[in-house]
């Protein structure tokens, strides 16, 4: 079986079933089945078709047929590291400036892909002269891995769905929604709108995945927006519900603003939206990173000519040692420079639009807010896949971007994992304090590809979708016991929910990455690791970031206490809430299966076992040349480490140690507050009230947001609607009686002149017509007389003509 | 008869003048003398239809000079006048109607060359007089002021009017047969025996004949259709209230348009002057035969011979039509006035028209008469139109007109054939027209 | 030169057609009687026809320089249409006669404007 | 002293014309409706005869026949039936006269300046005696056959020269209608008896 035609026609196989039931339930929902429950189980079983057609060419095809190069990979990658050290003598300035030339042969063949992607285009929606747009699919391992991670989790969380969303089968009063007449809202259930709307985000989510170009990407990073809004909203009657949907569509809009920037950038220089090289056409990565020039990022000549326009006469082609010229020179204000920054800005383009989708530092507020969905949503798009969309991304994109801009990555990166760290110890809505626990493992994810760690942003991205995903889940089965959000109601529910509370045990466990230090660990243990380890990495190359690295190992401490925090204060210690403790009960059969398995998976997904695990499969989709060391044109001082030197002892032991110390720390202050209750957190709170309230406003973003944009242009349309009120519907009602006033003065006019001067014609002509009909006297004998004497004066005037003037 | 008197008279009108006065006087004659035994005839006539002997005391053995009897009482009766008449209108009628009728012998050849003046419309010119006299009627009607006179009047007026319509079609038949409306040609036409006449000619002019007739006596208020003087209704008609000698000039009109219109059937049916047998044809043969030529001094003598043969012909044939017609009177009962009204435009004029279409095709396909066609036929069968057309200019004309044809390039065989070949007789009644053009 | 003597020539054909015209003419404007108008027509009519008959006669104007036959022929149609308008116009009279029980034309002045 | 032969033309001519112009000034100037007919029988019969002096034989009797004979017993028929009581002389105004003489005046000085000014017409040359002209041209013209315009030298003229036979179609057709038409219009009515003055 060829994997090159198999595989594009197996992944869009299993990326289309998702739509199918989504059309099915939109035409024919609520008529499957009872109020519309044959519905989740269509969606059910489409999602777990998808499910197996992805496993299958997963470990059906593309293992067997790629295999994993496991051991060429190692040895010569710790050779490679140490040759590379050696010689690079931190000589930032001559380092920069040779960079374009040969570089050592050995580094080359690192740099050729071990894989080549299997590119292509499906369909041609249509071609607007050079621009192709078209559905294609770009299909590495990293493609494979990530469909078959999303659709195991989605298949999980729909059996979860199946069981938590029951109670929308029949009429459903909702208690939060508070009508006009102070009733409850009696509404019907809507089961099956949520499964529809859970197929389509799926169908959304592949097509991400799978997309051959970044126009089709674009397309459904817009379709996943809309399912995001549509589930968040789910609950719609609730004025939370409906606002919270909104903010996030609307944050996510201003991401998208800026890669729709980077896009035309992309497109505007390089002709092409295409990833891979689809027959004989060249994309983007192959344009970026020519094999030329050993797969090192250099300004494509799209971009060059671009910045030197106006050097260049009308249609006159500039010779490619013009072009060279021009990218070699790269002093202020050359072209050269021009086309660098061209091809910064792209890169922080698309960056935009996954700061935007992944919840980061400026555009994280909308995802606390879309807890609002019902807890699948959340489990599923707000942890999983959606928000990991904006990573796989930037992971996707990670060939284009410079040096420049995985530096900003890394930083905002930082950033949003400190601030969402912080902001989750004070929160108390047990789904808030998840979703800053994500905010700041996206903010771990960007940091990594940031700091150049491809694989382990990326292997991070997987691993945190089980755990995440379990959590939510688990809380979500919480909440359904429970019938409330808030920790401070809940407490020793592990006697009553022992399945749920020991599978998020196993979830904390794992995002804290807990495990011993240089043997075995949970999921997490591997991924947190592998990030510290390349921060450390990029510490050593760029001191003056070392902030980086503290602030990574920080974050992992705080992740620590805030999720046994929220362990204990569910599980742990005496309930707080005596009526809600009695009624609580562990959730059915069909809500925690699912997340027992996950559970398995959250464990025993970062393992390599026999050769086989995430990090050498996404290794195999390493973009070429990204592997290499690379140093920033504009900021010279900035060396992006080979990835592979993190694997060195020299990092890797030091990063082992460095987690596991904070992950304890975080550990032991949790369990010293509310695992033994030793300390009081109220007192710590009193103590630090400043800093308290500082975190449990969320920073205060919201309201900064508010006073920074929203009362802004509420004033501003105040006052254009006061200035429409006035000036224009003013002006315009004056002109109307204008008008009216002329078209009285014109009847006026139209009725005395016009009508007078044709009744006076009109009477003198009946008077002139009455005189003259007085002739006709009808007696015959006197028109006898008129005729007579007619011709008679006839004869005298010809004969006078005849005479006098025609001369005898 | 002008030029014989010019070489006496001095002043050549003068001349003129007496010779149209002789004509006019030996036409009243005629019409004077006819009258007169008409109205001798009538009364014989009709006494014996009527099974009695009629006048017979009378001068004489016949009683002849009976209607000179009348003519004296007449004569001698007061001439009365209606007071509410209008005086001149009154006084003039008589005279209009008896001036029509007379006029009508202007145009009558009594023999080939005895004709007042030969005019080539004379048929024509005989209808239309003879339509005048009935201004006659109408003014005396109206003039006497008495109801019963103007309805007299009207009706007269009314049938002669609406009989004049077949009339002209029938007198069109024979005009058509023979090409020319001159009275004098038709006649020539018909010399020859009995069968030339042209009532034999073939069957529809024979019918012809018989409306003709009918519609003649019809408008000369004669017999059958006499309402005028229906003495039962009205009394006398239109000349009730004439009496005298006025009354007598009326009726000498009436005779003198019988006469007249008998006299135009003899010529157009009965060959005019030319008698049963052709006597005067053996006579000329014979003559020519004994070395009679035109030159010798007798020939004026036999040629007047001729004619006063042809003229007693002419005469016996009309005083026959006004036999027939009175004795028509005397047998047949007076129709009413719708009934003479339906007889004009039912009977008359449908079968005239039809008779009228008969001839024409006849005349088309068999150009010869019915019977022997005499040779005048025969060399005119081309040109039945061709009438013995006097060539423009006399003889010398005809070299001349060829050559006229010829320099101006007219082409000749456009022009019709003019027949240069006329018999004798014909060229010599010409030259005697010929002179008279000066005289009305 | 006793006119007795001369030769007729056309112009007094004209003159008398074109007395009679006018006396037509001032018959049909003073006569009040419907026939007494019916009557100036017909003298109208006789005056054009003696002018036609003038030009086309064969001798006054011999051939080239006269009508030729058109003239007689004209004539001869302008007597029968006259007789056929004056049917109409007789008929017309009679039907005003019955109408009217008049027969003065000064009466029949519905038509005044 | 020349011939003193008259020209008998001319003087039957003046006769005629005499006539003729004499009644039509006396239909004129009677007010009596039945003179006026009569005189104007006399008048068209004058008229009959100039045709004949002028050569138009075929006219003259035509005249005779259809003119006098047919026309004029129409109208004689007319004035009998509504010539009763005042309307027989119905009296014309003298402003009337007086307008009607200005005018015919006016008109005749205008008409015999016309007739008497052209020259070409004063003068009748002397043809030599000619034969009796037929009315046999006459026929055929109106048969459609213009014999006359052999003789016309005047290719122009000849051109103009055109049968008379569709006139005569036309015209025949054309007295059938009227006939028919007036006859229809004279219909007694059926209520004649209740016609009222007016009605």
């Amino acid at each position: 079986m060829d994997p090159v035609s198999t595989l594009p026609m197996l992944l869009g196989l299993a990326w289309l079933i998702p739509l199918a039931s989504f059309t099915l339930i939109v035409f024919f929902g609520p008529r499957m089945g009872k109020a519309g429950s044959k519905a989740g189980w269509l969606a059910t079983a489409a999602i777990m078709a998808s499910c197996a057609l992805s496993q299958v060419a997963l470990f059906g095809i593309w293992l067997p047929k790629y295999g994993v190069p496991e051991a060429v990979h190692h040895e010569e990658h710790a050779e490679h590291g140490a040759g590379e050290h050696a010689s690079t003598d931190h000589g930032k300035s001559e380092h920069g400036d040779d960079h374009a030339h040969a570089v050592p042969a050995h580094v080359e063949h690192a740099a050729a892909p071990a894989v080549r992607p299997i590119t292509g285009d499906w369909y041609t929606l249509g071609k607007f002269g050079s621009l192709k747009v078209t559905i294609g699919y770009y299909i590495d391992s990293l493609t494979v891995t990530m469909f078959a991670m999303v659709t195991f989790i989605a298949t999980c969380i729909h059996f979860y769905a199946y069981g938590y969303m029951h109670d929308e089968l029949h009429e459903v009063v909702d208690h939060e929604v508070k009508l006009a007449n102070g009733h409850h809202l009696h509404r019907p259930g809507r089961f099956s709108r949520f499964f529809q709307y859970l197929s389509l985000f799926c169908f959304s989510m592949l097509g991400i995945v799978i997309a051959g170009n970044i126009a089709m990407v674009f397309v459904f990073w817009e379709l996943v927006g809309i399912c995001s809004y549509f589930l968040i909203g789910f609950y719609i009657e609730r004025k939370s519900a409906s606002n919270a949907a909104n903010k996030a569509f609307i944050v996510n809009r201003v991401g998208d603003f800026g890669m729709i920037i980077g896009l035309m950038i992309l497109f505007g220089t390089l002709g092409t939206f295409a990833f891979g090289d689809i027959d004989g056409e060249k994309g983007i990565f192959s344009l970026v990173r020519t094999p030329e020039n050993h797969y090192q990022l250099v300004v494509p000549d799209g971009m060059v000519k671009a910045a030197a326009a106006d050097q260049i006469a009308a249609g006159v082609e500039p010779t490619a040692e013009q072009i060279k010229a021009w990218r070699a020179d790269v002093s202020p204000g050359t072209p050269g420079r021009w086309a660098y920054w061209l091809l910064v800005i792209a890169g922080l383009g698309i960056f935009c639009g996954c700061v935007g989708k992944s919840a980061q530092f400026p555009l994280h507020v909308w995802l606390p807010d879309a807890m609002e969905g019902p807890t699948p949503v959340s489990a599923l798009v707000h942890s999983a896949t959606m928000v990991a969309a904006g990573v796989y991304l930037v992971g996707r994109f990670f060939p284009v971007f410079t040096p420049e801009v995985l530096l900003t990555i890394a930083i905002i990166g930082c950033i949003t994992l400190f601030i969402a760290a912080t902001i989750a110890i004070t929160a108390t809505d047990i789904k808030r304090v998840l979703a800053y626990s994500t905010v700041s493992q996206l903010g771990y994810m960007m940091l990594a590809l940031g700091v150049g760690g491809w694989v382990a942003g990326l292997f991070h991205l997987i691993t945190h979708a089980f755990f995440k995903s379990l959590l939510f889940m688990c809380s979500g089965s919480v909440i359904h016991a429970c019938h409330t959000n808030e920790m401070t109601k809940m407490g020793g529910l592990r006697h009553k929910m022992p399945f749920t509370a020991y599978t998020m045990l196993a979830g904390c466990l794992a995002i804290m990455g807990a495990g011993v230090p240089f043997w075995i660990g949970l999921s997490g243990h591997y991924s947190k690791d592998s990030i510290l380890a390349q921060a450390l990495n990029f510490k050593e190359f760029n001191p003056q970031f070392g902030w980086l690295f503290y602030i990574a190992a920080g974050g992992a401490a705080i992740t620590a206490f805030y999720m046994f925090r929220l362990w204990f204060m569910t599980f742990a210690g005496p309930p707080r809430d005596q009526h809600i403790y009695d009624h609580a009960h562990e959730s059915p059969k069909v809500m925690y299966y699912p997340l027992v398995v996950l559970a398995l998976f959250a464990v025993g997904v970062g393992w390599t076992v026999f050769g086989f695990g995430i990090q050498p499969l996404l290794e195999q989709a390493r973009p070429a040349g990204t592997a290499a060391e690379a140093t920033g044109v504009l900021l010279t001082h900035v060396v992006h480490p080979s990835e592979h030197n993190s694997h060195l002892d020299k990092y890797h032991v030091p990063a082992e140690i460095w987690a596991f110390g904070t992950a304890m720390s975080g550990f032991l202050l949790a369990v010293v507050f509310y695992g033994l209750r030793i300390l009081n957190p109220a007192e710590v709170r009193a103590q630090f009230r400043p800093i308290y309230e500082f975190l449990i406003h969320k920073w205060y973003f919201d309201e900064l947001y508010n006073i920074l944009f929203v009362q802004p242009t509420l004033f501003i349309a105040r006052r254009i609607a006061q200035f429409d009120k006035t000036v224009i519907d003013g002006f315009i009602d004056r002109l109307a009686m204008g008008v009216r006033m002329i078209s009285h003065l014109d009847d006026l006019f139209d009725r005395y002149v016009i009508d007078g001067l044709v009744n006076t014609v009109s009477k003198w002509i009946y008077a002139i017509g009455l005189w003259f009909h007085g002739a006709e006297t009808g007696r015959i004998r006197q028109y006898v007389m008129f005729i007579v004497i007619g011709t008679v004066t006839l004869f005298i005037l010809i004969t006078l003509y005849q005479t006098s003037f025609a001369g005898l | 008869m002008a030029e014989f008197l010019k070489q006496y008279l001095a002043p050549e009108w003068l001349a003129y003048a007496v010779a149209a006065l002789v004509h006019a006087a030996l036409l009243i004659n005629v019409v004077a003398v006819g009258a007169l035994i008409f109205i001798w005839l009538e009364r014989k006539v009709s006494g014996r239809i009527q099974d009695r002997l009629g006048p017979t005391r009378v001068g004489g053995k016949f009683g002849w000079l009976q209607t000179l009897a009348d003519g004296l009482k007449l004569i001698t009766k007061e001439d009365l006048m209606p007071d509410g008449a209008d005086r001149m209108l009154f006084l003039l009628a008589p005279y209009i109607s008896f001036c029509a009728s007379y006029a009508a012998y202007l145009a009558l050849p009594f023999a080939d060359g005895w004709v007042a003046t030969r005019l080539n419309v004379a048929v024509f010119f005989i209808i239309a007089v003879v339509g005048l006299e009935v201004f006659g009627v109408i003014l005396a009607g109206y003039a006497s002021a008495s109801k019963w006179s103007l309805f007299g009047a009207m009706r007269e007026a009314a049938q002669v009017v609406s009989y004049e319509v077949p009339l002209g079609m029938c007198v069109v038949v024979p005009v058509m047969i023979t090409g020319t409306m001159d009275l004098v040609a038709i006649s020539q036409m018909q010399a020859g025996w009995f069968t030339q006449w042209l009532v034999f000619h073939d069957p529809f002019t024979f019918v012809i004949f018989w409306v003709y007739f009918t519609c003649a006596t019809a408008s000369v208020n004669r017999a059958p259709f006499d309402l005028a003087e229906a003495e039962s209704e009205l009394v006398a008609g239109f000349h009730t209230e004439y009496s005298g000698l006025r009354w007598s000039i009326f009726f000498m009109a009436e005779y003198g348009s019988m006469f007249a219109v008998s006299g135009l059937a003899a010529i157009l049916f009965f060959g005019g002057w030319n008698g049963p047998l052709p006597v005067t044809a053996w006579l000329g043969a014979a003559g020519e035969a004994i070395g009679l030529d035109s030159a010798s001094t007798l020939y004026p003598l036999f040629h007047y011979l001729g004619n006063f043969l042809g003229m007693l012909n002419f005469v016996g044939k009309c005083v026959f039509g006004v036999t027939f017609m009175m004795w028509a009177r005397w047998t047949l009962p007076r129709l009413r006035i719708d009934q003479v009204m339906t007889t004009c435009l039912k009977y008359c004029t449908p079968i005239a028209a039809v008779m009228f279409l008969g001839a024409v095709l006849w005349t088309y396909f068999i150009p010869g008469g019915l019977f022997i066609p005499n040779n005048y036929w025969r060399v005119n069968e081309g040109q039945i139109t061709a009438t013995p057309q006097p060539a423009e200019k006399p003889a010398e004309a005809t070299p001349a007109a060829p050559a006229h044809a010829a320099d101006d390039g007219r082409p000749s065989d456009d022009k019709p054939p003019r027949t240069a070949s006329v018999d004798s007789s014909a060229s010599f009644a010409e030259a005697a027209a010929g002179g008279h053009r000066g005289s009305p | 030169m006793n006119p007795l003597y001369t030769p007729v020539s056309v112009s007094h054909f004209l003159v008398v057609g074109a007395i009679m015209f006018v006396a037509g003419v001032v018959c049909m404007a003073t006569k009040r009687n419907a026939l007494g108008v019916l009557m100036g027509i017909e003298l109208v009519l006789n005056g054009a026809n003696v002018n036609f008959v003038a030009f086309g006669s064969e001798y006054l104007r011999p051939g080239v320089l006269g009508v030729g036959l058109d003239g007689q022929l004209v004539a001869l149609f302008v007597i029968v249409l006259a007789a056929a308008e004056a049917a109409v116009a007789l008929a017309i009279t009679l039907n005003f006669y019955n109408n009217h029980s008049t027969v003065d034309v000064d009466q029949a002045d519905e038509l005044k404007g | 002293m020349e011939a003193l032969n008259f020209n008998w033309n001319s003087v039957f001519f003046y006769l005629f014309a005499a006539i003729a112009c004499g009644f039509s000034i006396a239909v004129v100037l009677t007010s009596n409706i039945v003179r006026m007919a009569f005189y104007l029988i006399l008048a068209l019969g004058a008229t009959a005869g100039l045709f004949f002096l002028a050569g138009a034989d075929f006219v003259g009797a035509m005249q005779l026949m259809i003119y006098v004979g047919g026309t004029l017993v129409l109208l004689i028929f007319g004035v009998m039936l509504t010539a009763k009581g005042p309307f027989i002389s119905m009296k014309t105004s003298a402003g009337e006269w007086l307008m009607g003489a200005v005018v015919g005046g006016s008109l005749l000085a205008v008409l015999l300046a016309a007739a008497t000014s052209v020259k070409a017409w004063q003068t009748t040359p002397d043809q030599p005696a000619q034969a009796q002209v037929t009315a046999t041209r006459l026929g055929m013209a109106l048969m459609g056959a213009r014999v006359d315009s052999l003789e016309q030298t005047n290719a122009e003229q000849r051109r103009g020269m055109s049968g008379y036979l569709l006139p005569f179609e036309i015209v025949s057709v054309h007295l059938l209608v009227v006939l028919i038409g007036s006859a229809y219009l004279a219909r007694p009515k059926k209520r004649a008896g209740r016609r009222v003055v007016g009605e």
